[in-house]
């Protein structure tokens, strides 16, 4: 436990950090109240609309874990809502809503795990092919308009609540939990590292490296489905052209903020959640703070480039070196750090 | 002195690598430096050219203080480098390599004819005439170290540092390796060598520096040395040098237990028979690019089969896959720890128990304590120099890495173990228990396959030896025939001598 | 026989396949006006791709390049409106200003060992902010020497028009190809894709080169910005969305191999061209909705993707069986 | 006869039923369209029409996503002698460019629906909070400048507080989630000014989860007329919409068919009506009468 406290403690001090700057422009920004039964205040919301980055998160950790990348979690949001947006409006039941969206993140998922583990297409760009696609068949579903539903059920996954926290921040915090005992209670956590960091010796050793990497995949499907349902259930309606647009490069963000490396390898789903929280603060936080949207990106880019620099291996290296310094007698040389991963090369 | 080095300190998290070393080497001579693994020998030499910056110490080159912050500075100071894994591109052409940084330009532009003609003119030096323009990645492990000490030769104006360069070369190979470094020798250059082959320091160099832990113990030269008391110095203890008498030679051949049938690939290797029994050990010996690796990859599912098969007495087994072939009860430790062996960012224990975990499957993780059991034993028993079982594979010394990854294939217990240059860069002491524990595991039954090109290695572990020339199975000495001169013998037998077919 | 040219020839023959197939269903399509059009129309993202082919061949990669573009038309249409300067001064200082946003990336992916993917990631949105800092709405560029640039174009048998800035793509392909292949500079590129360390222990100077390699990509979206605002002649602030990822693919699609260290400069000419022509067989085509497109250019990518591997893998067998 | 239409891309539900109409009336009267997807990019517009002029086809239509860069394009297509005719975004090239455009005003769209916000609060004072389309699209330019014009002389309107919601009903309703938040949880918020329907019924959405009830506690204003904001109006969570027609290609082809007749120019613009909806005006009714429209 205190390990991954120890993990986590960089993004937990960025959050700190930034909720404290967006206090700063919004000063009402931590206030929470109690409103027949449900929490509401600027935080809930961060947390509710953290939602979609935060399911995606979990799955591109996984992912990013084993050296690959997923580009097309955007898409499959949207296939994943016009799906289910369609059983519910041809009167399908919500449970079987449910199951026709995952079943189709599932093959999602599957479709791109094959192509990368068994073709060997490289993951950024079969991921690619099914960010154009995966669009293109969102709209077939939904011929290009917003399909929108009245179930209530549904749409609860969205805008409900349960024990005072909206239903979304217990999707991502349950699925979150799900996940990271599955990782580290089991031992898939050790085998995808082993293959995000070299592939060809975790096979040699026995590692069945193809199955993981399609599971991996397929679990990304699931995540990515789970937040198209979210967002889905949460407009009542799937919108085939603007669901999850451009929401994989922000789960990707999220995954490095949570210091997770794009080389693959170690990796922490807490940490990503982190980091996706990170971003929603700061999304919430502009619009709170009642700035123009011209300038949306330019302080987006910039708090993301502070926070990653200040986190960044070089800088903490050399704050490790003088709290060490400090603590023990000065060196004369200061030491550059060096890196401990041998060069990425996996070709054969 | 030509390079003096004064007080130089390095420490890791957790280790000390250096402690207070000083070094001289003279112009004109070549000087060993020996040590357990781990004693900090490659470490030196990183912090020496640049690739490590030093926490304390001095060094002068021709009484000039000097103060590389990387290779490349090194390398314009006159001091060229092998490193101890292969360092060079493999993405690169042979050429590119090792013309890499000089090569001749026209008008600006780098002229690739001449780089190529230049290339090959170096190669020729060392008997390898091999296509410069191929990817250097799609050659053996030896080539690409001849193209490494070939290019470091030639950027080398004063010192040559030399790695650990012949750990994977075979005797033919090393002569003209070494004939390449005496003559720089006669040149007025300074050469340092590391290696784990006490027989070529005796044979190559004119001085020693033994280090332990980190700190340097002598310098003497290295005439009047004995092997015996050079060993305790790197060791600290004396070492009982068990010589093996292999298990089977005295007794009859033991009755097989595997048998593969006319098993071949296309262009990797020619179909051959092989059977083994309990408790053999069988050599693969060969001239570089033979095809022992090959042979090996192919027992082991890494390349499939294209013909044959192979059954044991049950009844025929599927080697489809690594994963097939390790249900089958085998194990493969393979050449190049670095890209095949290790898995870098993980810690010793989690590489120790790969094998086993990935065996059991992902469902059924095996009990931590158990895990640090079997990662503690290993540790012990292959003496791994490391600060602890939680740290980073990666970060060992290379003889260190070697044994964590035979660990990890001794924790599975395998009926039919497949090592590929299994000793190669362990030190003497670790190569002793190595040796040992083959032993002791046969004698439990299992059936080991060894590649090596340490003649006097085979010799003291095969109870059988083939041979191979030419991606085929041409010979096979057993019982008294298992001789380093048989050996010797069938491998040259209508070849050139030393002659690597291009 | 080198093995690593084989993508190269097998993107080429593919190229060629798709050419006849186009061809036998609209035989309009080989004439000089289409050709001519494939060049005009596809001159920004050549430029902007052999910046691409660089960073990708290093190990990186550059997101950055789409916003710059529109940055780089917003920047020139806001300067000319409001300064009055002749055009060829502000591209001077247009390239300089993408140029040094690109060594800045540069110089944090190598110094903070960032990644490339996030710091250009950050770059993106950096550049796209300032487009919208300068120009919300889109800005014409009403400049006459934009007119003789727009004009400039020699006029081909069969009516096609060999445009300035169509050439100007193939001379920055023939630039890349000199730097990539024929520099130093260029072979440290490789070496660094190969593998950053061992590319150190050889002697690369990582942090110049990183910086370099960075830069000059930032100077071809600067280039390829040009001539995006000669090509639409105006500068719009939502211009080029994407590009990056299209660059991105059709370096792939050229033979280069995205995690570095292998590739050809001219493959990402050939795949500029496949890009435009399954374009162009769309249009010629006329008949696909708007989803159907998206899923059909998946679809064609993917196939061309797996015919390289199959191609590929044909001919290695070939080789090895062969020639062992 | 052969028509190309260079269509924007399918970003939203009104672009999806333009582009619906569009084949449907050039099927009625017997035209071949060649279609092509920009995807939301200006190069990808240009290099269709380019190939549409390589083609040799009879007409073009376009829907230009900028206004600006068409002009050595238009060109092209006039040595070809192919006339052009833009569909519901205008450009800034020279009139003889092009036959003529089909449009409304999308200034004047601004103006109308403030000008109903004016009428109906009627002198009180008013906060309205602003959902802007995508920065930088010309709609989003264009509906807020009217909008601003056409309260600019009612001290009681203003404007406190404006953000793009980027034309999608996901950040319409996340936006208007942050603006309830800040204007103390909607209580200061007296009307919403969406620039299209898709943001406010998103808003709408997050009005009710806040409990208040919009079109009484917050009055909703937005443009473009698609049905589900007349399902809006029905169950009263809606004031007021402004239409902005799909059907485009309608007068774009009588245009064209007069030209290719006896070379009868049209007029340079042919504006389309921009009419106000408001509750009164049978919403049910219009809903019923879009919603299989492709909307
Ligand atoms: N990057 C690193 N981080 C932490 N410790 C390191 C690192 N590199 C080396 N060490 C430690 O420094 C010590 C010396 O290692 P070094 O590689 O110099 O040994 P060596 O003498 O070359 O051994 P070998 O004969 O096995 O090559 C070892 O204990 C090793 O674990
Ligand atoms: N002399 C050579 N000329 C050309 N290619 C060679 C040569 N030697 C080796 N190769 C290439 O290197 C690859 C590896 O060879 P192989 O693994 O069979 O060597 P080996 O017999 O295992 O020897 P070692 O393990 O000592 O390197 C082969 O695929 C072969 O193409
Ligand atoms: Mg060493
Ligand atoms: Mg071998």
């Amino acid at each position: 436990m205190s390990g991954t406290l120890q993990r986590i403690a960089p993004q937990l001090i960025a959050l700190a950090a930034l909720v404290a700057l967006v206090s700063v422009f919004y000063p009402a920004f931590l206030s929470v109240q109690m409103n027949d039964g449900r929490l509401v205040g600027p935080v809930i919301d961060v947390l509710k609309r953290g939602a979609p980055v935060a399911l995606l998160a979990i799955g591109m950790t996984l992912v990013i874990a084993t050296r690959g990348i997923d580009l097309s979690v955007g898409a499959i949001m949207a296939i994943c809502g016009a799906a289910a947006a369609w059983a519910l409006a041809s009167g399908w039941g919500t449970g079987a809503a449910l199951a026709l969206a995952l079943a189709a993140g599932a093959g999602a998922g599957l479709w791109n795990g094959l192509l990368i583990a068994g073709f060997g297409i490289q993951p950024f760009v079969a991921t690619l092919i099914l960010m154009t696609m995966g669009r293109g068949v969102a709209q077939l579903i939904t011929e290009g308009r917003i399909l929108t539903f009245t179930d209530p059920g549904f749409s609860w996954l969205g805008s409900g609540t349960a024990l005072g926290l909206p239903v979304p921040v217990w999707l991502w915090l349950l699925a979150g939990l799900f996940v990271a005992a599955l990782m580290r209670r089991t031992a898939l956590g050790l085998l995808i590292e082993a293959v995000g960091i070299n592939r060809r010796a975790s096979a040699l050793a026995g590692v069945n490296a193809t199955v993981l990497l399609v599971a991996v995949y397929v679990a990304s499907g699931l995540c990515a489905a789970l937040a198209g349902i979210v967002e889905t259930a949460d407009i009542r309606g799937a919108d085939a052209n603007n669901a999850g647009l451009w929401l994989e490069l922000d789960a990707i963000l999220a995954v490095v903020i949570g210091g997770n490396s794009l080389l693959g390898g170690r990796f922490s789903i807490a940490a990503s959640i982190l980091g996706a929280l990170i971003i929603q603060t700061i999304t919430t936080g502009i619009l709170l703070a009642g700035f123009p949207s011209e300038y949306n990106l330019v302080i987006k880019a910039g708090l993301v480039l502070v926070i990653l620099i200040l986190q960044s291996p070089r800088i903490s290296a050399e704050w490790r070196l003088m709290r060490d310094s400090r603590r023990v007698q000065p060196k004369p040389a200061p030491a550059k750090a060096t890196p401990t991963r041998p060069a990425p090369e996996d070709r054969t | 002195m030509l390079l003096s080095i004064r007080s130089l300190t390095k420490v890791f998290p957790g280790t000390r690598a250096l402690d207070d070393v000083d070094l001289d080497i003279a112009a004109g001579e070549v000087h060993a430096l020996l040590g357990e693994n781990g004693a900090g020998k490659s470490t030196l030499i990183k912090c020496l050219t640049g690739a490590y910056r030093r926490d304390a110490g001095t060094i002068t080159l021709e009484g000039a203080a000097i103060d590389p912050r990387s290779t490349r500075e090194a390398q314009e100071l006159g001091i060229g480098t092998v490193y101890q894994e292969v360092n060079l591109l493999p993405n690169l052409t042979v050429a590119q390599n090792l013309m890499f940084g000089r090569e001749p330009r026209r008008f600006g532009m780098i002229d690739p004819r001449a780089t190529r003609v230049q290339a090959r003119e170096t190669l020729a030096r060392y008997g390898l005439t091999i296509d410069v323009d191929r990817d250097l990645g799609s050659f053996s492990v030896a080539i690409q170290q001849i193209v490494a000490i070939a290019r470091a030769v030639e950027i080398s104006g004063k010192v040559l540092i030399l790695d650990e360069p012949t750990a994977s070369l075979d005797a033919a190979e090393v002569a003209m390796v070494f004939d390449v470094v005496r003559s720089l020798r006669d040149r007025g250059m300074g050469i340092v060598f590391v290696s784990h082959f006490l027989d070529q320091v005796f044979d190559l160099t004119d001085r020693v520096t033994i280090l332990r832990n980190g700190r340097k113990i002598v310098t003497t030269p290295t005439k009047g040395l004995s092997r015996m008391t050079l060993v305790e110095h790197m060791l600290g203890r004396a070492l009982d040098e068990a010589t093996h008498a292999p298990a089977g030679a005295a007794a009859s051949a033991p009755e097989p237990v595997l048998y593969f049938d006319g098993t071949g690939r296309a262009g990797a290797i020619a179909p051959f028979d092989l059977s083994i029994g309990a408790g053999e050990v069988v050599g693969l010996a060969g001239l570089l690019g033979s095809g022992r690796t090959e042979t090996a990859e192919l027992l082991f599912g890494v390349r499939p089969l294209q013909t044959g098969s192979a059954r044991d007495t049950q009844g025929p087994l599927d080697l489809r896959s690594p994963r097939a072939a390790i249900r089958a009860g085998f194990g493969f430790a393979p050449e190049d720890r670095k890209t095949d062996g290790i898995v870098a960012d993980l810690t010793i224990r989690e590489n120790i128990i790969l094998g086993l975990q990935a065996r059991r499957g992902w469902a059924r993780p095996m009990p931590r304590a158990q895990q640090n059991r079997l990662a503690d034993d290993y540790i012990r028993r292959l003496d791994i120099r490391t600060s602890g079982r939680e740290q980073p594979i990666g970060q060992l010394s290379g003889g260190n890495q070697q044994k964590a990854v035979l660990a990890r294939w001794l924790a599975m217990n395998p009926r039919f173990l497949i090592l590929d240059e299994p000793t190669r860069g362990i030190d003497v002491g670790a190569h002793a228990e190595i040796l040992r524990l083959i032993a002791e595991l046969t004698r439990q039954g299992m059936a080991v396959l060894i590649i090596s090109s340490e003649i006097d290695e085979m010799v003291a572990v095969a109870d059988r030896v083939i041979v191979l020339r030419d991606r085929a199975h041409v010979a096979e000495l057993t019982g008294d025939q298992v001789s380093g001169d048989a050996i010797m013998r069938a491998i040259a037998e209508g070849d050139l001598p030393g002659g690597v077919a291009a | 026989m080198n093995t690593r040219a084989l993508p190269l020839y097998a993107t080429i023959v593919i190229f060629l396949l798709a050419c006849a197939l186009a061809w036998t269903q609209f035989p309009n399509i080989l004439s000089t006006r289409v050709f001519g059009n494939l060049l005009t129309d596809n001159a920004y993202l050549g430029i902007v791709a052999v910046g691409m082919t660089l960073v990708i061949l290093s190990g990186g990669i550059d997101l950055s390049v789409g916003a710059v573009i529109a940055f780089s038309g917003v920047f020139i249409a806001v300067m000319l409106r409001d300064t009055g300067l002749h055009p060829l001064p502000v591209f001077a200082l247009l390239l300089l200003l993408t140029g040094a946003f690109g060594a800045g990336m540069g110089f944090l992916i190598d110094r903070l060992a960032m990644p490339a993917f996030i710091v250009t990631l950050a770059g993106m949105f950096l550049a796209r902010g300032a487009a919208y800092m300068l120009s919300i709405p889109s800005v014409p560029i009403t400049h006459p020497f934009y007119q003789t640039l727009q004009g400039a174009y020699v006029l081909m048998p069969g009516k096609g028009r060999l445009t300035l800035i169509g050439v100007l793509m193939v001379a920055v392909v023939g630039l890349g190809m000199a730097l990539a292949h024929r520099t130093r500079f260029g072979t440290s590129v490789y070496a660094l894709g190969g593998g950053e360390q061992t590319a150190r222990l050889m002697g690369v100077n990582q942090g110049r080169t990183t910086v370099l390699v960075y830069a000059f990509s930032g100077l071809m979206a600067g280039l390829s910005g040009i001539v995006f605002s000669v090509y639409t002649g105006s500068g719009y602030a939502l211009a080029a969305v994407g590009t990056e990822l299209t660059a991105i693919a059709a370096v792939v699609i050229g033979g280069t191999l995205l995690s570095g260290g292998a590739g050809y400069v001219f493959g990402t000419l050939v795949g500029v061209m496949t890009m435009g022509l399954i374009q162009t067989y769309l249009v010629f085509d006329g008949s696909l909705s708007s989803w159907w497109t998206k899923i059909v250019i998946g679809l064609l990518l993917l196939a061309f993707i797996l015919l390289q591997k199959g191609l590929l893998r044909l001919s290695r067998g070939r080789l090895a069986g062969g020639g062992a | 006869q052969t028509v190309g239409f260079s269509q924007i891309g399918s970003e939203s539900g009104w672009r999806a039923a333009e582009t619906t109409l569009t084949r449907q009336q050039a099927e009625e009267r017997g035209y071949q369209l060649q279609f092509s997807d920009a995807q939301q990019r200006q190069e990808n517009q240009i290099a269709a029409i380019r190939s549409f002029v390589a083609q040799g086809v009879d007409a073009i239509l376009l829907a230009p996503v900028v206004a600006t860069g068409w002009d050595s394009v238009l060109q092209e297509a006039q040595e070809a002698e192919i006339p052009v005719v833009l569909l519901d975004r205008r450009v800034d090239s020279a009139e003889d460019l092009y036959l003529t455009a089909v449009g409304s005003d999308l200034v004047h769209e601004g103006e109308v629906a403030g000008q109903w916000l004016v009428d109906q609060v009627a002198g009180e004072d008013c906060r309205i909070v602003e959902l802007q389309g995508t920065t930088g699209s010309s709609p989003a330019i264009d509906r807020k400048a009217g909008f601003e014009a056409a309260i600019a002389d009612h001290e009681n309107l203003e404007i406190v507080r404006s953000q793009t919601g980027d034309f999608t009903r996901a950040q319409g309703k996340e936006v208007m989630e942050s603006f309830l938040q800040a204007e103390n949880g909607g209580a200061d918020i007296c009307a919403l000014y969406a620039h299209n329907d898709d943001m406010a019924v998103g808003a709408i959405q997050a009005i009710k989860e806040a409990g208040l009830a919009p079109g009484e506690d917050i009055l909703v204003v937005s443009i473009d007329a698609v049905p589900d904001i007349f399902q809006a109006m029905a169950a009263g969570e809606a004031n007021a919409t402004v239409e902005l027609t799909p059907d485009m290609a309608g007068p774009a082809f009588d245009a064209l068919e007069a030209y290719w007749a006896d070379g009868t120019e049209p007029e340079k613009f042919i504006q389309t009506e921009s009419r106000l909806y408001t509750q009164a005006d049978d919403p049910q009714g219009e809903y019923d009468r879009r919603k299989d429209l492709g909307y």
